[in-house]
């Protein structure tokens, strides 16, 4: 049982952190809260692909030694699986940009609105 | 991957991305969820994502906190929930 | 250069639009001819791949010459080359469009406006022509925030409801990564043939089944199917009329196409109906978004509010198809994502020019408008056509083969649900022609000559011309429809259906 | 009537005297200001040569000053001393000192910064040593059950001039616990302190001393040991 | 020595738990700033010491020195916020 | 937000750190291959460097070193960098991103020219973040402020 | 284990124990002391001599390198930016209105 | 509504908590993930790009055109805050 819980706690936590973004972004009525949910989200995801990432025993993602190692056979299961690294940083990426148009529309809505509760804005469109 | 750190840090993680969307002034949040990307980013060093860690690091301390606060001059501190 | 034709379809627009910002400080109104350049390009080689694909089956590219598991890669087939097509076409009509119309909306942002276009239509090529899972989620990315941006610039409300696209898009594209991850979890693998190979024998492990609940959930989001419809009818209601033109078409129907390709290459058909038969339930809800999104349009004053609503009726239309999971049905939806793309395109471009003429878009203010405005309305008239699924329209076709996939699989209700659909789409689209032909002015009544010329007050040549070429082409898919479907759709059809 | 007479003629000659004297001082003072102000047109005139060849020089000084330091701490950082990454290092700090020549060195005057750097480095040791101090003291307030610390702001005038010098007076204030900077007006430095102790120790005056020792102010060495342009540039900085 | 330095690292996640709960429970913004300066700087610690657990500290090295550079800039743009247009709550 | 401070404090070590960050920045770039870092996160602490001296020193100021216009080339240009090593590739009779064939002109084996081929794209990325940053920084903070909604209503 | 090598851990420890008994009292101190400016007292630079602790029992295992210099670098630039952001975040709680709590408030 | 919403939320997270009892371990050095592609990237990055670091030589060469749709991500970013917050007329510029 509690080799079952160990192998599996971080991605339970992901879930954890996944459901506080989205009941963030889709309950709070302030929308900045909304943008910090996805935020929460948006990271939550990118926890659950470092997760798969990690290896037992492996060692990071970086060669040893630079030079000399074209003709050693090296051992896979010494260095981490890169791939959910790179997919990741361009997610980070896409996280950032998000955020930046969000909160340019943010400003907007206040320009119009003067207020940012949702349910007052709703009151003030009629 | 250190399980001991593992463990702790995720509790962190969580207890901060509660405080940051329950809290009701809203730089409180956006500083709060800059704490929240320190431990995101000592979790991913933790798990020997160095590459990811590092741009959490530069974009959380660097563009991140301060684009919400930008948006919060320009917009207001106050939240209702 | 015909080997090099998938990069450049990609590399044009991209290009152009990088070049973009620095061509209008010369001259704003460089931009224009610039944009109708790299699309006209961009649509030279989406039809020498179509060509290509025709005469020699699947084309495959590999960026950076690395092999296909390990390198990202191009796989082009049938259903993607008239993906491509129509992506162009109908851009670069929208493009011939919005001279004016931008003009008229948005004077002062004509250059990063016209940027944004050139990477949104780099977007949608880049998903469809993609042959990998993790590329489809960068370029989804890529075509959302450009189509966050473009609403936002709209009208009073826009920023709101692209708020909220922000939002729910969101949402559907981390699940979409999200289930991304867990295909890769069990394959290790991120592109799509490969997936699609390893994947037969996880058939029965929960984190497929997971992998592709979410995954149909976040392209169900970015398609605005019925339920998480929510955010697509303020959107394109309120975007400007050039914008809504091209997302309202594209962005649906590009998300259409990934659910093809979902649920019929990443899975085969074999898990999808005999595993768990979640067709049934697509199916399912497709009806229920036929008759939901219908019954909204109806209850609309403001025609384009009506139109966003018809576009999530038309998608039940496609979710129908894909559900039915057999060759007529499928058929069906491939033929109708083609229809609607110009359908969708026509009565949109049309209503633009409504408002670009009006002001304002409330049917109650159509009087007198096919005098006013003939050649607009007589586009308007025969995408209406379509929609309601007249015969010599593509719409007429779509909803038969999606009528006999509907009587192949047994499934009686849903060949009401498509006729009883037709009775509700002539109601609200007789709603707006019949007041824009016949009614007449209270006023009118009282003069002494009822009929009184009024004068004909027609869009410029720029915004009539995309739309009539719009209306023709709904014709002419209708007449040479089986001709697209023997060459094209046929092949595009996967084996084992 | 005669006496009348001599009066009257003696007091119109005091007139005349007294108007000439004025019109003499008047002139005077006109001829003393026209000469003054030529000399101010002259001596700005020459100030200005003398500071756009100065500026001009002091421009490429920052440069290569920068350049220096920078490359220093591109080695330090690469750690990898091929010839492509040292020309990539080369390449690298010569853009940023190009750049950014007027941040780095923008109130310093150009001469004397050798000394500056040499005993500021004799500086760090003595911050060090305080720091390491009055963080016991700190820890003590801290751990000692009862807390007695009773906060306080103190006020107090510095007699250095310089930004620089301000600032590390300042930084140094706030690296040592038990007193913060909070602010600095018309060179007024406003100091929270936590206990009487460290307040005392703070106006002693001692760390002022040294911040001044390090930047050659207030005790003005620098007219002796430093350079004979010093006056120069003491004009300079106050004509800037 | 391994074993030494993760019980460091230990240690200084138990303060940080501590600090957690000024961030939590404020009271106000100032002090949330605060404590969240400190908690940057343990952060950096904390790295510091995953490097040598990891035995490859020069990977380490920089992300530890993007925080010493990079971490000040929120708490300025914080400051500065509180200073300029700050509405009182 | 990029009003000039006058806190004579901050804006001292603003302008000593700023080199620093640059050069670290700069550093991160160019030794992607060997340590963690690369083009993205460089162009971001580029970037962050511009945003500190924005917030100390103001946008006047500041916009003497990076003009505007500089900001927005820089925006396209580093996307074009990246793509134009692409399209090298494809003029060189490669596919597009095919780095080995950038041999050809550099004279070195194909492994070192994918090496120089990933440095350059580096770079191109770095561009583009670093200006994106600061226009998305700078956008936000000129937007007009709620005072005109404060006027109207 | 020759006699400098045990030298150097007895280094490591003194230095990395004594980083995290400042560390400990810069904890208390935020949670003990009475109002914002104290607290900054405690935690926004009785961090730097345990920073410097640690910083060089870090340095000193890692040896006379290159990273050496960098964790000394690293040193100089918290030594740079961590008091200029107390200073920072002090006056503008001064200007923002918060009182700083005097000793006659406590006896109330 | 907020009990729906929070009802959804944990159904959602429920359906994702259930994926997971599938998964290969965490830290499983066999898991198909480390097993499949990767390897040829951890072996090769040395021998075909001459750079070290396997998330570079990844991120730049082998997924480079996931990169540039990043950059134009950003770019398009970039664009879209111009777009919607500058106006061709700005009065208070220093703000």
């Amino acid at each position: 049982m509690i080799d079952f819980i160990i192998e599996r706690y971080n991605f339970w936590i992901y879930v954890i952190l996944m459901m506080i973004g989205l009941y963030a972004m889709i309950t709070k009525r302030n929308l900045v809260k909304k943008v910090i949910g996805m935020n929460i989200f948006q990271t939550s995801i990118i926890l659950f692909f470092i997760s798969l990432a990690s290896k037992r025993g492996g060692t990071l993602p970086i060669m040893k030694q630079a030079h000399g190692l074209e003709n050693f056979p090296v051992d896979p299961s010494a260095y981490i699986n890169p791939v959910p690294h790179v997919l990741m940083l361009t997610a980070i990426v896409v996280m950032v940009a998000t955020l930046g148009v969000a909160l340019a529309i943010l400003i907007l809505i206040y320009r119009k609105y003067g207020t940012l509760e949702e349910d007052e804005i709703l009151k003030r469109m009629q | 991957m250190i399980i001991l750190f593992d463990l702790i840090i995720l509790i962190f993680v969580v207890i901060c991305a509660v405080t940051a969307i329950t809290v009701k002034d809203l730089l409180s949040a956006v500083m709060i969820l800059g704490a929240y990307s320190f431990f995101m980013c000592l979790l991913w060093t933790e798990m020997g994502a160095v590459d990811v860690a590092f741009t959490e690091a530069s974009v959380s301390a660097g563009i991140g906190t301060i684009l919400f606060i930008a948006a919060i001059i320009k917009t207001t501190r106050r939240s209702k929930d | 250069m015909t080997d090099q034709a998938p990069i450049l379809i990609i590399i044009i627009p991209l290009m152009f639009a990088l070049m973009t910002p620095l061509i209008g400080w010369i001259r704003k109104n460089l931009c224009y001819p610039w944009v109708l350049l790299s699309l006209t390009l961009s649509a030279l080689s989406s039809f020498i791949i179509l060509r290509t694909v025709l005469l020699r089956g699947i084309i495959s590219y590999k960026l950076g010459n690395w092999d296909p598991p390990w390198g990202i890669e191009y796989a082009i087939d049938h259903l993607n080359a008239l993906m491509l097509v129509i992506i162009t076409v109908i851009s670069l009509i929208v493009a011939v469009y919005s001279k004016k119309s931008i003009q008229r909306e948005k004077p002062d942002k004509i250059v990063h406006f016209y940027t944004i276009f050139l990477l949104q239509v780099t977007g949608f090529l880049g998903m469809v022509v993609s042959g990998d899972l993790f590329n489809i989620y960068v370029f989804l990315e890529i075509a959302s925030l450009a189509g966050y941006a473009l609403i936002a610039i709209g009208d009073e409300r826009a920023p709101y409801a692209s708020f909220r696209y922000v939002v729910i898009g969101t949402i559907g594209a981390s699940f979409y990564l999200l289930s991304v991850g867990y295909i890769y979890s069990v394959t290790g693998s991120l592109n799509i043939a490969d997936v699609a190979r390893l994947l037969p024998e996880l058939y029965n492990s929960n984190v497929i089944l997971t992998a592709l609940v979410f995954m149909f959930a976040g392209i169900a989001i970015k398609m605005a199917m019925f339920p998480v419809h929510a955010w697509a009818p303020n959107a394109y209601t309120h975007a400007p009329s050039a914008v809504s033109a091209l997302v309202a078409p594209l962005m649906t129907k590009v998300a259409a196409y990934l659910m093809i390709r979902v649920s019929f290459t990443v899975f085969k058909p074999h898990y999808i109906i005999d595993v768990i038969s979640l067709n049934s339930f697509i199916s399912w809800i497709g009806a229920a978004g036929i008759i939901a999104g219908s019954i909204f349009a109806i209850a609309q004053n403001n025609l384009k509010k009506m139109l966003s609503y018809s576009v999530v009726a038309q998608i039940g239309y496609i979710a129908l198809g894909i559900g039915l999971a057999n060759s007529y049905g499928l058929t069906g939806a491939v033929l109708h994502i083609v229809n609607e793309a110009f359908t969708k395109g026509c009565v949109f471009l049309a209503a633009g020019g409504i408002v670009y003429k009006l002001g304002g878009c409330n049917i109650a203010d159509f009087k007198n408008l096919f005098r006013k405005m003939p050649f607009t309305m007589t586009a308007f008239t025969i995408g209406a056509f379509s929609l309601i699924g007249i015969p010599p329209t593509c719409g007429f076709f779509s909803k038969l083969y999606l009528i006999l996939g509907s009587i192949e699989a047994d499934q009686w209700t849903f060949v009401g649900v498509l006729l009883f659909s037709s009775i509700l789409n002539v109601v609200y689209f007789f709603r707006v022609i019949q007041t824009a032909a016949f009614e007449k002015q209270m006023s009118d009544y009282s003069r002494e000559d009822p009929y009184e010329k009024v004068p004909m007050d027609e869009v410029p040549l720029t915004m009539l011309i995309p739309i009539q070429i719009a209306a023709l082409g709904i014709l002419l898919c209708g007449i040479f429809n089986s001709e697209i479907i023997s060459s094209v759709i046929k092949y595009a059809i996967p084996p084992g259906l | 009537m005669e006496v009348t007479l001599l009066i009257e003629a003696m007091d119109s000659s005091f007139r005349v005297l007294e108007d000439a004297k004025n019109q003499a001082v008047d002139i005077m003072n006109s001829a003393v200001r026209v000469t003054s102000e030529t000399r101010t047109i002259e001596e700005k005139k020459l100030v200005n040569i003398f500071k756009g060849a100065q500026s001009r020089r002091a421009i490429l000084q920052n440069t290569v000053a920068t350049f220096v330091i920078l490359f220093g701490f591109w080695t330090v950082l690469s750690g990898i001393f091929d010839l492509f990454h040292l020309t990539l290092g080369v390449i690298c700090s010569l853009i940023i000192s190009i750049l950014t020549h007027d941040l780095l060195f923008a109130n310093v005057r150009v001469g004397d910064i050798k000394l500056t750097i040499i005993r500021f480095i004799r500086y760090l040791p003595w911050l060090i040593y305080q720091i390491f101090v009055s963080n016991f003291y700190v820890a003590y307030l801290v751990l000692s059950p009862k807390m007695p610390i009773s906060p306080q702001i103190i006020r107090f005038k510095t007699k250095l001039e310089s930004d620089i010098s301000w600032v590390v007076l300042a930084n140094s204030i706030t690296l040592t616990p038990g007193t913060i900077t909070i602010d600095i007006k018309d060179g007024e430095f406003y100091v929270h302190a936590l206990a009487k102790k460290v307040a005392d120790d703070l106006n002693t005056g001692e760390m002022e001393d040294r911040v001044a020792h390090i930047f050659m102010e207030a005790d003005h060495i620098y007219v002796q040991d430093v350079l004979d342009v010093a006056p120069i540039f003491g004009v300079l900085r106050k004509g800037i | 020595m391994n074993t030494f330095f993760l019980v460091i690292g230990i240690g200084l996640c138990v303060l940080v738990f501590f600090v957690l709960y000024r961030v939590v429970f404020g009271p106000g913004v100032f002090n949330r700033i605060a404590a969240i300066s400190a908690i940057g700087t343990k952060t950096l610690i904390i790295i510091l010491i995953m490097g040598i657990i990891y035995n490859r500290i020069d990977m380490f090295v920089d992300i530890s020195m993007v925080y010493a550079l990079l971490n000040f800039i929120g708490t300025l743009a914080a400051a500065k916020y509180l200073e300029i247009g700050g509405e009182k709550l | 937000m990029i009003r000039k401070t006058d806190d004579i404090i901050i804006r001292t070590v603003a302008r000593i750190l700023v080199p620093f960050i640059q050069i670290y920045a700069l550093y991160v770039i160019m030794h992607g291959h060997y340590s963690p870092g690369g083009g993205f996160q460089g162009g971001v602490i580029l970037g962050a460097s511009i945003v500190l001296l924005l917030i100390t020193h103001g946008l006047v100021e500041t916009k003497k070193k990076i003009p505007e216009k500089a900001i927005a080339l820089f925006s396209s240009m580093g996307v074009f960098i990246y793509a134009g090593i692409g399209v090298l590739c494809l003029l060189l009779f490669g596919n597009f991103l095919d780095y080995g064939k950038l041999s050809v002109i550099l004279n070195i084996p194909p492994a070192a020219a994918r090496a120089m081929g990933i440095l350059g794209v580096e770079i191109g990325v770095s561009i583009t973040v670093m200006a994106v940053m600061i226009s998305i920084f700078t956008s936000i903070s000129t937007a007009e402020d709620h005072s005109k909604y404060d006027k109207e209503h | 284990m020759n006699t400098a090598s045990i030298i150097a851990a007895l280094f490591i420890i003194l230095f990395t124990v004594g980083g995290l008994f400042f560390f400990t009292t810069s904890t208390i101190g935020l949670l003990r002391f009475p109002d914002f400016f104290t607290r900054l007292h405690a935690t926004g630079k009785g961090d730097t001599l345990a920073v410097l602790f640690s910083l060089i029992g870090i340095g000193i295992y890692e040896g006379l390198s290159l990273t050496g210099f960098k964790i000394l670098l690293i040193a100089v630039f918290m030594f740079l930016a961590q008091p200029t952001a107390t200073h920072a975040i002090s006056k503008a709680g001064m200007r923002y209105g918060l009182q700083p709590w005097k000793k006659e408030d406590s006896r109330k | 509504m907020k009990i729906v919403n929070l009802i959804l939320v944990l159904c959602i997270g429920g359906f994702l908590i259930y994926g997971t009892l599938d998964m290969p371990r965490w830290g499983d050095p066999d898991s198909p993930a480390s097993k499949h592609v990767s390897p040829r990237y951890i072996q090769k990055t040395v021998e075909e790009t001459a750079t070290p670091n396997m998330v570079t030589s990844i991120l730049a060469d082998y997924r480079g055109y996931d990169t540039l749709g990043e950059t134009t991500v950003i770019f398009t970013a970039g664009m879209a805050c111009i777009l919607l917050l500058r106006n061709s007329i700005r009065k208070n510029r220093n703000d």
